[in-house]
């Protein structure tokens, strides 16, 4: 099967298209269509997903194709941009202008990577779509529900598929905005009492952290375009090589990049490493790195769908996304600071994740530690092992998100875990679903998420063993990978312990949580505030209201889930089992799978994502232990990353069997033991009451404190007003009757001046005003004589 | 050039419709209504008919022209003609003056004089944006106040004469300086048209020669002085900061659909008139300035945002929002880039479209609830979905959201202000940068506010928008996301002129 | 006897009558300090004539100052006499019912 | 003998009216105001007529001189028409104005006329003695006019304060005069100017060079009587309280007829000492520091005239500072020492002809409805009485100077002599001064139109709101065509043959 542009552009095209169709319709009609219309997304989903599928596998076999027989890693060399097959869409100037630096033009760039996400996105779309049709029945918004993630699934698309930054940046804002959307679903349905509150400010708060990154991103985008403009303007050599240079498209920013960085002998230019700084802020945004992962957690206020779809599988992966995108402009030193950033979230989160209790925050939490070991991954030239770790997550993670989604679901919307327990008997399939990818998540062999897992590990060997790329920075990575990795395993089957296994809770039977509960309370509402300024007063009757809400809901035992669930979670446990790694692909290694070769990294290779050149070029910063796969630098790296791995996934699902399973009365123990540090983790380490403290307050009281100067100074015609406004009192109030009168302040103040002085004269004393006169007169004699 | 005397047609027009209403029984309101419909429509038409079909946008010379003395004595003549800055904001202008039309048919109180009052401001607005001569330039500026002062001061809110005489007395202050500038370029230069005068100043010709003492005036140069008396009188339109603080209260004070024309026109007359008869008539100075007008630019844009963030008055805030979003317009001029003017242009029309909308969308509100509390309202949406997508469109268009006409102009300004020769710039994009995040925060906090959370009882049983209201805001807000998606319809046009403009602001004088 | 000595009396006059405007109570007195002034200024132009080689110009003016000066004077009298009445006081000051 | 003809028939009118008023004691006297205005009328014509025939002789035709002493130029005429046409409005106000009737208002038409004679020989003559008559003719009819409420206090008062500042002003002048005379040995103003300094009359170039402080004080001396008359600060503090005491329709006559008729003998004295052709380079000279003299009073005046007006709770006294203000304006045309100075000066006397008049018909018009000059007995008067107060907006707007009207034409004229005179910062002065008098102008359209609509019903008077229609048309009219009364004012400047002085 080869790609041919006449027949799959369009497709492409109409990938594009039906979402934001669904979309248009869905507005329009929406309300009246049958069953809300929830279908006609869905469907279209349906037809997106097989067609992105379908081109994923063409992608896939053409990279088997090139691989031939005998050699393994065969750069495979497809990187198909629409402005190349004639399709491309004038943006800023329709004639005046074509192309060149001074216009925008947009296109495809369909190249493995966007292939894998392509199809990737495609596939948990639909999912969510479908898993959305039983979750979301009897919502008050049923329909505009559907539309919103239509759109946002275009955005997604959109952006996968855009072959110029500006153009990702705009769907990477759309998201933003339909993300802002969501998360606000129930802001308006007072049927949930205390979503509706949370959501509001949640939704706000995730707009306003992530348009941080955003507005870094954008400077980014500002320095390479204009550097870039520079640069080709001024070097010939330069234009001879890329005559029709646009310095927007991804394809002309690797190569222009690559002969900019050869030029400078090889070193990166400063503005190179600014660019990738602020590049990364985009990242740090969506992707919810540290310190501006703040807004992810609360974005649970959003319905789970959306929580699996967005804040799990696509839009927070987006970030990674970008990174892929970037990392041949990536300078060493922006990559280093990518690997601390990345390793840093992975920990940290993975230790809230631990002690959390809402099922839906464990996994919040785990999200951006995933994603920190993705960024991690990327930072140290892991390039194919963090989009594979993308690709794979995306999968799990949404099943799983699912899955939980059913659960609460099945217990009347509890997310309490101390509230459910042995929930294994009632819904089965979700239970299977759940366990599988729990197991790839904890990085379980034969599993996807293993085979990511491992090469990131691999990743951080290699930097660590390679002489070349050495330092502390591959070791701190490493080590807290490896931690945050045996986190993983803990937190998630602990999760599984406490959802699954035991007897049922929710009716508050015989459970060893009471205390705890009275505590802390319970969760589902976050312990932080939810107003811009403080919050833990809010938090305390949210609470109360969690509290009323939980106890409300409950009775009846759980069941399972309507169809669409779990055919939905269904598709994705399969996905998460298999995700990465198809034996189909290469049955010759079905016998000692670890040391096959998961066809994602024949795919993605640095030389297939961007090409020959540039590929060779990027892989220069990378150590060879992780882009050659036979020097024996691999081979060590390898053999001490599946040890690691397999250690610290075992310790971790021991550890959580031991305390949930065998010995429950430990946790509390331990957690009363821990104390202070305990109740550090408990509260997400304060950060978001240190946010609150030193930015959302001063914002606040600064705007108050310029309102006041605006009413009283620069309106009372400057400081003069607010002067006499405390000198003279009696001034003041005339000043003051006139205004109301309709006098302009600084009007008043002259003629009050002035106007007082000439009144004294005005006597209307005949004499005196002759008097006056000739005085006058005299002055003016005097002033002809004198002058 | 024009055989057929278009421009004029366009102007006058309403003044005609004026006439006519004039003649019409005070009591007929249906007819009140249809004449001064129809006389706002046909200049729409016309404008239309000449932004698509007529106008030719590959030159950047005036078309259109007509020219025939007026004022020979003064060597005055009636001049007025076209080009690719103008066209788009004429046609704006008869775009909002037509629906001001309808949005203003809830008046009760003397309606006949209200729309006379209307179209008689119609025709200031498009005389200043299609006249080249000066006199005739400010002729047209002063005749556009005194409709205004009445539109604010009759039918406006409790405060109305305070709001009404600050709105006159600050306007008047800046245009009797330009005045005094506007003479002195016609002693030195004998004439008054303004491109005449260009031509003069980019041989450097204008330096003041021809009058006594070379020009200098209080101890300025007369570069200096002209500039500046020139520039304040057009600062105080837009307005910038210092001068803003007439803005707010004229708003809150202003009907519904005088806020609308006030937001969406006026201001854009102090920005046009910078860039057609301030900054190309001493180049230099303005070139020496450019970094304090970028600095007043981008004070505007953050501390607009930041007392807009403060506001608890939903209008007040939104007259704030438009100061924020007038200050990049100035940065953009400032730039003394390309791309800083087809921002700043861009940014002009898409302000335009979006606070107009975004002033209808508190009239929406303000009939039915007759207070603009923010915090007296919450969980509208609930009850008016419509209102709330709507608003929610142009908010979000308002804050420059990719997709929206806003990004464009926001986007290319501030990256007009980043290739900017001076380096302090990237500074005064980063400071913006922070007026973005703001602007989020405040239409966020206030679409919060008002829609989102607990229904206040009283509000259980409001309406959602009539046809009326869907009628005034749907074509402002489908603007909003065409020029969003096709940016061209306005680059293309104004690209010529633009490009001539900045290559002689940036080389000339 | 030369010039300056007119000038200087016509002088001391103009300024006895202005004086008068100002100070006195009375408005007779006011009236009578307008009729100094406009002597000394009949004094200057019988004078300068005179010194001038007899021009007849400022001997005319004079006269004609003269026949101001009554009629003026008539007109005035008529006026004080109907505030007199109004007022029932002919100090000037009383009369200030116009003023700021 | 023709060439004096409108003095004649003026005269005469005077004579006839005054006997007929005699004759036709205590009957309703309106056709004694229809005599005049007809009378008027006749003058009018034959003004028209001479004005003609000096145009069609080339705008700078000779001055005609009458016995040595009258001059029949353009100059005059423009100002005697100007005379007619203000005596014919306050006529016409007298008639309109019903509380006239209780006062004998026979002798009103009578001073008028015989004020309109002071005028006219005033306006016409270089001799300053003529000049000196025609003031005072002037000055007394303007007494007892503001006295001619005989039973009110106020009218009383205001003619008192009138009389005795008049009077003092006038011996001030006429001392300056004697000054004068005495240094130059002539009381001819052309001569003044023109004289070498050989032989009597030396004329003043000479003495600036022996004695130049006397002659300082001497013009100084004059100026006042001008100022006075004029109401230039300091000589102002007449105006308010006269202003409001006297009748409004005398109000009127002072501050448009009188006012123009001090501006012209100002303009012409000043013009034919410092600017005339073959003056002398010093006395050109001393006419830049007269200049700036005038400039400096000038500034200080319309300041002075706006700030007071800003607070003031009477319409009438509120027009009395503004009156006050605009020869501040008017003043300016002086200062720059140009022809084109003054033609804009005369150009701006136009405007202030047809905007002023507006005011004050608008003010009699409802003292007429609500008895009060107060500017709050006004509130919500606009829809009653739509058409007057329509067109008092366009006074208020031209009176603040503001396009389309005349007086945005007047001084945008004077703006551009002040700087092209190099006084830039006068300029600016008056500038802002219209920005500050924006503010007290437009409180009566706010109390017009800004208001809820009164209750009170207004009776209609069709003259008064025709001719305040038509001078409505004519401020707005002459805004946006200004060639006439530009034309005008040009002749009228030319026939005083005036050099530009050296700058």
């Amino acid at each position: 099967m080869e790609f041919n542009p006449e027949v799959d552009f369009p497709l492409l095209m109409a990938v594009l298209a039906i979402p934001v169709t669904a979309f248009i319709l869905q507005i329009a009609f929406g309300k009246k269509l049958p069953r809300q219309g929830d279908w006609l997304p869905t469907t279209g989903m349906f037809g997106v997903m097989c067609i992105t599928v379908y081109l994923a596998f063409k992608a896939i076999t053409a990279a088997y194709h090139t691989g031939g027989d005998g050699e393994e890693h065969a750069a495979l060399d497809f990187l198909w941009s629409s402005p190349d097959a004639g399709f491309q869409f004038k943006w800023l100037f329709d004639s005046a202008k074509d192309a060149g630096p001074l216009n925008v033009v947009a296109g495809i760039l369909y190249d493995p990577l966007g292939a894998v996400m392509l199809a990737v996105v495609g596939i948990v779309c639909f999912c969510v779509h479908l898993f959305s049709m039983g979750y979301m029945a009897g919502d008050r918004r049923y329909h505009i529900f559907f539309a919103n993630i239509s759109l946002f699934s275009f955005a997604m698309l959109g952006l996968v598929l855009s072959d110029n930054i500006l153009f990702l940046f705009i769907f990477w804002e759309i998201m933003g905005l339909m993300s802002y959307q969501l998360i606000g679903h129930f802001s308006q349905d007072p049927s949930v009492p205390f979503f509706h509150k949370w959501a509001t400010w949640a939704s706000k708060k995730a707009f306003l952290t992530t348009r941080i990154g955003d507005c870094l991103l954008f400077v980014g985008l500002f320095i390479f375009y204009r550097n870039f403009n520079l640069a080709w303007e001024a070097s010939a050599t330069l234009q001879q090589a890329m005559p029709d240079f646009q310095p927007l498209l991804f394809t002309d920013m690797w190569e222009m990049g690559r002969l900019i960085v050869a030029q400078n002998g090889g070193e990166f230019p400063a503005w190179m490493t600014l660019g990738g700084l602020c590049a990364f802020g985009g990242t740090i945004g969506k992707s919810a790195q540290f310190p501006l992962h703040i807004w992810l957690p609360d974005a649970m206020a959003g319905p789970t769908p959306v929580s699996a779809m967005i804040h799990a599988a696509t839009m927070v992966a987006a970030g990674v996304f970008l990174l892929g995108r970037m990392y041949p402009l990536m300078s060493p030193e922006v990559l280093n600071v990518v690997t601390v950033i990345g390793a840093i979230t992975a920990l940290f989160a993975a230790t809230i994740g631990m002690v959390v209790y809402d099922l839906k925050a464990v996994l919040a939490y785990s999200t951006i530690s995933q994603l920190g070991f993705m960024v991690t991954a990327v930072g140290l030239g892991g390039l194919t092992a963090g989009m594979f770790h993308m690709v794979t997550h995306a999968f799990f993670k949404a099943c799983l998100f699912l899955s939980a989604g059913s659960v609460i679901h099945g217990c009347h919307h509890v997310q309490d875990m101390r509230l459910m327990g042995g929930v294994r008997k009632y819904m089965p399939i979700t239970f299977v679903c759940m366990l599988v990818c729990t197991l790839a998540i904890a990085g379980v062999p034969f599993f996807s998420g293993f085979y990511s897992k491992d090469m990131i590990i691999l990743a951080g060997w290699a930097g660590v063993l390679d002489p070349a790329h050495g330092g502390w920075i591959p070791a701190f990575a490493l080590a807290s990978l490896a931690i945050a990795a045996m986190m993983t395993a803990f937190y998630m089957f602990r999760l599984i312990f406490m959802t699954f296994f035991g007897e049922y809770r929710g009716n508050q039977k015989q459970h060893m949580y009471t205390e705890q509960i009275a505590l802390e309370g319970l969760e589902g509402p976050p312990l932080h505030g939810h107003d811009d300024d403080h919050g833990d007063d809010h938090g305390h009757d949210d609470h109360s209201d969690a509290d009323h809400h939980g106890h409300d809901d409950h009775g009846g035992t759980p069941h399972e889930s309507p169809w669409p669930i779990v055919v939905a979670i269904s598709i994705l446990a399969f996905l998460g089992m298999f995700g990465g790694h198809f034996w189909l692909a290469d049955p010759g290694h079905l016998i000692h799978p670890t040391h096959s070769e998961p066809w994602f990294t024949k795919l993605a290779t640095p030389e297939s994502m961007y090409g020959p050149e540039v590929g060779a070029w990027a892989t220069t910063k990378i150590s060879e232990g992780i882009h050659n796969h036979d020097s024996d630098l691999a081979h060590s790296s390898h053999a001490y990353a599946v040890g690691l791995s397999l250690t610290v996934a075992s310790l971790g699902i021991l550890l959580a069997w031991f305390l949930y399973v065998r010995r429950r009365d430990l946790p509390n123990v331990i957690a009363t033991k821990l104390g202070p540090i305990y109740t550090l983790v408990r509260r997400r380490y304060f950060i978001d009451e240190i946010a609150t403290a030193c930015f959302i307050k001063p914002t606040m009281q600064l705007c108050t404190v310029f309102k006041t100067i605006d009413e009283r100074i620069i309106d009372g015609f400057v400081l003069l007003n607010g002067a006499i406004h405390h000198k003279l009192a009696f001034f003041w109030t005339w000043i003051d009757k006139t205004v109301v009168d309709g006098l302009v302040n600084f009007v008043g103040l002259l003629s009050q001046a002035f106007g007082a002085a000439f009144r004294l004269l005005q006597t209307g004393r005949i004499q005196q005003y002759a008097a006056f006169a000739v005085g006058g007169g005299l002055l003016v004699a005097a002033w002809l004589i004198l002058s | 050039m024009a055989e057929f005397p278009l421009l004029s047609w366009i102007t006058f027009i309403p003044l005609i419709g004026m006439a006519l209403l004039l003649l019409v029984p005070k009591n007929n309101k249906t007819a009140i209504k249809a004449v001064s419909l129809v006389a706002t429509a046909i200049p729409l038409v016309l404008a239309t008919w000449l932004y698509f079909g007529l106008f030719d946008k590959t030159t950047a010379d005036l078309q259109w022209k007509e020219r025939v003395d007026w004022i020979p004595l003064m060597k005055i003549q009636y001049f007025i003609g076209i080009d690719g800055l103008s066209l788009s904001l004429v046609w704006l202008t008869t775009l909002l003056l037509f629906l001001a039309v309808p949005l203003s048919f809830s008046i009760s109180k003397t309606p006949k004089a209200f729309f006379a009052l209307l179209l008689l401001l119609e025709v200031g607005i498009l005389g200043v944006f299609v006249s080249q001569d000066y006199f005739l330039f400010y002729v047209f500026w002063e005749i556009m106040l005194l409709p205004m002062y009445f539109l604010i001061g009759i039918w406006g809110g409790p405060r109305r004469e305070y709001a009404a005489i600050k709105f006159f007395l600050y306007t008047l202050a800046g245009s009797v300086l330009m005045l005094v500038a506007v003479i002195a370029l016609r002693i030195d230069t004998g004439s008054f048209s303004i491109p005449y005068m260009m031509d003069l100043a980019g041989q450097g010709l204008l330096t003041g020669a021809n009058l006594p003492g070379g020009g200098e005036l209080l101890g300025m140069e007369f570069g200096t002085w002209i500039f500046w008396f020139l520039f304040v009188g057009f600062a105080i339109k837009v307005p910038v900061f210092p001068f803003h603080t007439w803005l707010p209260d004229a708003h809150v004070q202003a009907p519904t659909s005088i806020s609308v024309i006030l937001a969406g026109i006026l201001l854009k007359l102090g920005g046009y008139g910078m860039i057609r008869a301030c900054f190309p008539l001493v180049p230099e100075t303005f070139r020496e300035n450019c970094s304090v007008l970028a600095i007043l630019g981008v004070i505007s844009i953050v501390y607009g945002a930041y007392v807009a963030l403060g506001q608890t008055d939903f209008k007040r805030m939104v007259a704030y929002s438009s100061v924020s979003h007038m200050g990049y317009v100035l940065l953009g001029f400032a730039a003394l880039t390309e791309w800083g003017y087809y921002g700043a242009a861009t940014q002009m029309f898409n302000h335009g479209t979006s606070s107009a909308v975004m002033f209808m969308v508190v009239g929406v509100i303000y009939d039915r609830a007759h207070h603009r509390d923010l915090n007296g309202f919450g969980g509208i949406a609930q009850v008016m979905p419509r209102y709330w997508a709507m608003t929610t469109l142009c908010f979000f268009a308002a804050m420059g959201l990719p997709g929206l006409a806003g990004f464009i102009s926001e986007a290319l300004t501030l990256y007009g202000a980043f290739i900017a020769d001076d380096p302090t710039f990237k500074i005064y994009v980063f400071i913006s940068m922070m007026g973005l995040v703001l602007t989020a925060a405040f239409l966020l906090y206030a679409i919060q506010r008002v829609f989102l959370g607990d229904l206040n009882e009283k509000y259980k049983d409001y309406k959602d928008m009539s046809g009326r209201e869907i009628f005034c805001q749907a074509p402002l807000l489908f603007l909003c996301v065409l020029l969003g998606v096709f940016p061209y319809l306005l680059l293309d046009w104004m690209e010529p002129s633009v490009v001539q403009l900045v290559e002689f602001l940036a080389t000339q004088g | 006897m030369g010039l300056e000595a007119y000038v200087a009396v016509s002088a001391g006059l103009f300024a006895l009558g202005i004086i008068a405007i100002i100070v006195r109570r009375n408005v007779l007195y006011v009236l009578m300090g307008i009729e100094m002034i406009l002597n000394a200024a009949n004094i200057n132009f019988v004078a300068f004539s005179h010194f001038q080689g007899d021009s007849l110009d400022g001997r005319m003016f004079a006269i004609f100052t003269i026949i101001l000066a009554a009629a003026e004077a008539a007109v005035a009298l008529a006026i004080v006499l109907n505030v007199f009445h109004l007022y029932d006081s002919i100090k000037p000051s009383d009369a200030d019912l116009l003023r700021e | 003998m023709g060439r004096i003809a409108p003095e004649i028939v003026l005269t005469l009118l005077s004579m006839v009216v005054l006997t007929w008023d005699l004759v036709t004691k205590g009957r309703d006297s309106r056709q004694v105001g229809y005599l005049s205005l007809a009378g008027l009328a006749i003058v009018g014509y034959l003004l028209i007529d001479q004005w003609n025939g000096l145009r069609n002789a080339g705008i700078s035709a000779e001055p005609t001189p009458v016995f040595a002493m009258m001059t029949i130029d353009t100059f005059g005429i423009f100002f005697k028409l100007f005379t007619v046409g203000s005596l014919a409005a306050v006529m016409l106000f007298v008639l309109s104005d019903k509380r006239e009737r209780k006062h004998g208002v026979g002798e009103y038409y009578f001073l008028l006329l015989g004020a309109g004679i002071g005028i006219f020989f005033m306006v016409s003559t270089s001799n300053l003695l003529l000049l000196m008559l025609g003031l005072e003719l002037l000055s007394l009819a303007s007494y007892s006019l503001s006295g001619f409420h005989k039973s009110e206090k106020r009218s009383a008062e205001a003619s008192l304060k009138y009389v005795i500042f008049g009077g003092l002003s006038a011996g001030i002048m006429l001392y300056g005069i004697s000054l004068l005379y005495g240094l130059t040995g002539t009381i001819d103003l052309i001569e003044m100017g023109t004289g070498d300094g050989t032989s009597w009359p030396v004329g003043l170039a000479a003495q600036f060079a022996y004695n130049p402080a006397p002659v300082a004080i001497a013009i100084v001396l004059i100026f006042a009587g001008f100022a006075y008359k004029v109401s230039v600060v300091p000589f102002h503090f007449w105006t308010p309280d006269v202003y409001e005491g006297a009748p409004t329709p005398v109000t009127t006559f002072l501050a448009v007829a009188s006012k123009a008729a001090g501006f012209a003998v100002l303009l012409r004295f000043v013009g034919l000492l410092f600017m005339a052709e073959g003056v002398d380079a010093t006395v050109a000279a001393y006419g830049d520091r007269i200049g700036m003299l005038l400039a400096i009073m000038a500034a200080i005046t319309m300041t002075l005239g706006n700030l007071s007006a800003l607070r003031q709770a009477s319409m009438k006294r509120m027009l009395a500072y503004s009156s006050i203000a605009h020869a501040g304006y008017v003043l300016m045309g002086l200062a720059v020492m140009t022809p084109e100075g003054f033609s804009a000066a005369m150009y701006y006397l136009g405007a202030y002809y047809l905007m002023n008049l507006g005011a004050f018909g608008f003010l009699l018009y409802f003292e007429g409805v609500t008895g009060s000059e107060e500017i709050d007995s006004l509130k919500g008067m606009g829809w009653k009485a739509p058409l007057v107060s329509i067109a008092m907006v366009a006074f208020l707007v031209s009176l603040t100077g503001l396009p389309p009207t005349v007086g945005f034409v007047g001084k945008y004229l004077l703006f551009v002599q002040g700087i092209e005179a190099g006084y830039g910062w006068l300029v600016i002065i008056a500038a802002l001064n219209s920005v500050v008098s924006l503010f007290y102008y437009f409180r009566i359209a706010k109390a017009l139109f800004l208001s809820e609509p009164a209750e009170r019903s207004v009776a209609p008077q069709p003259i008064l709101t025709g001719f305040l229609a038509i001078l409505a048309v004519g401020t707005i009219l002459f805004g946006i065509y200004t060639a006439p009364l530009q034309s005008w004012a040009d002749s009228g400047t030319a026939s005083l043959e005036l050099v530009n002085s050296a700058k």
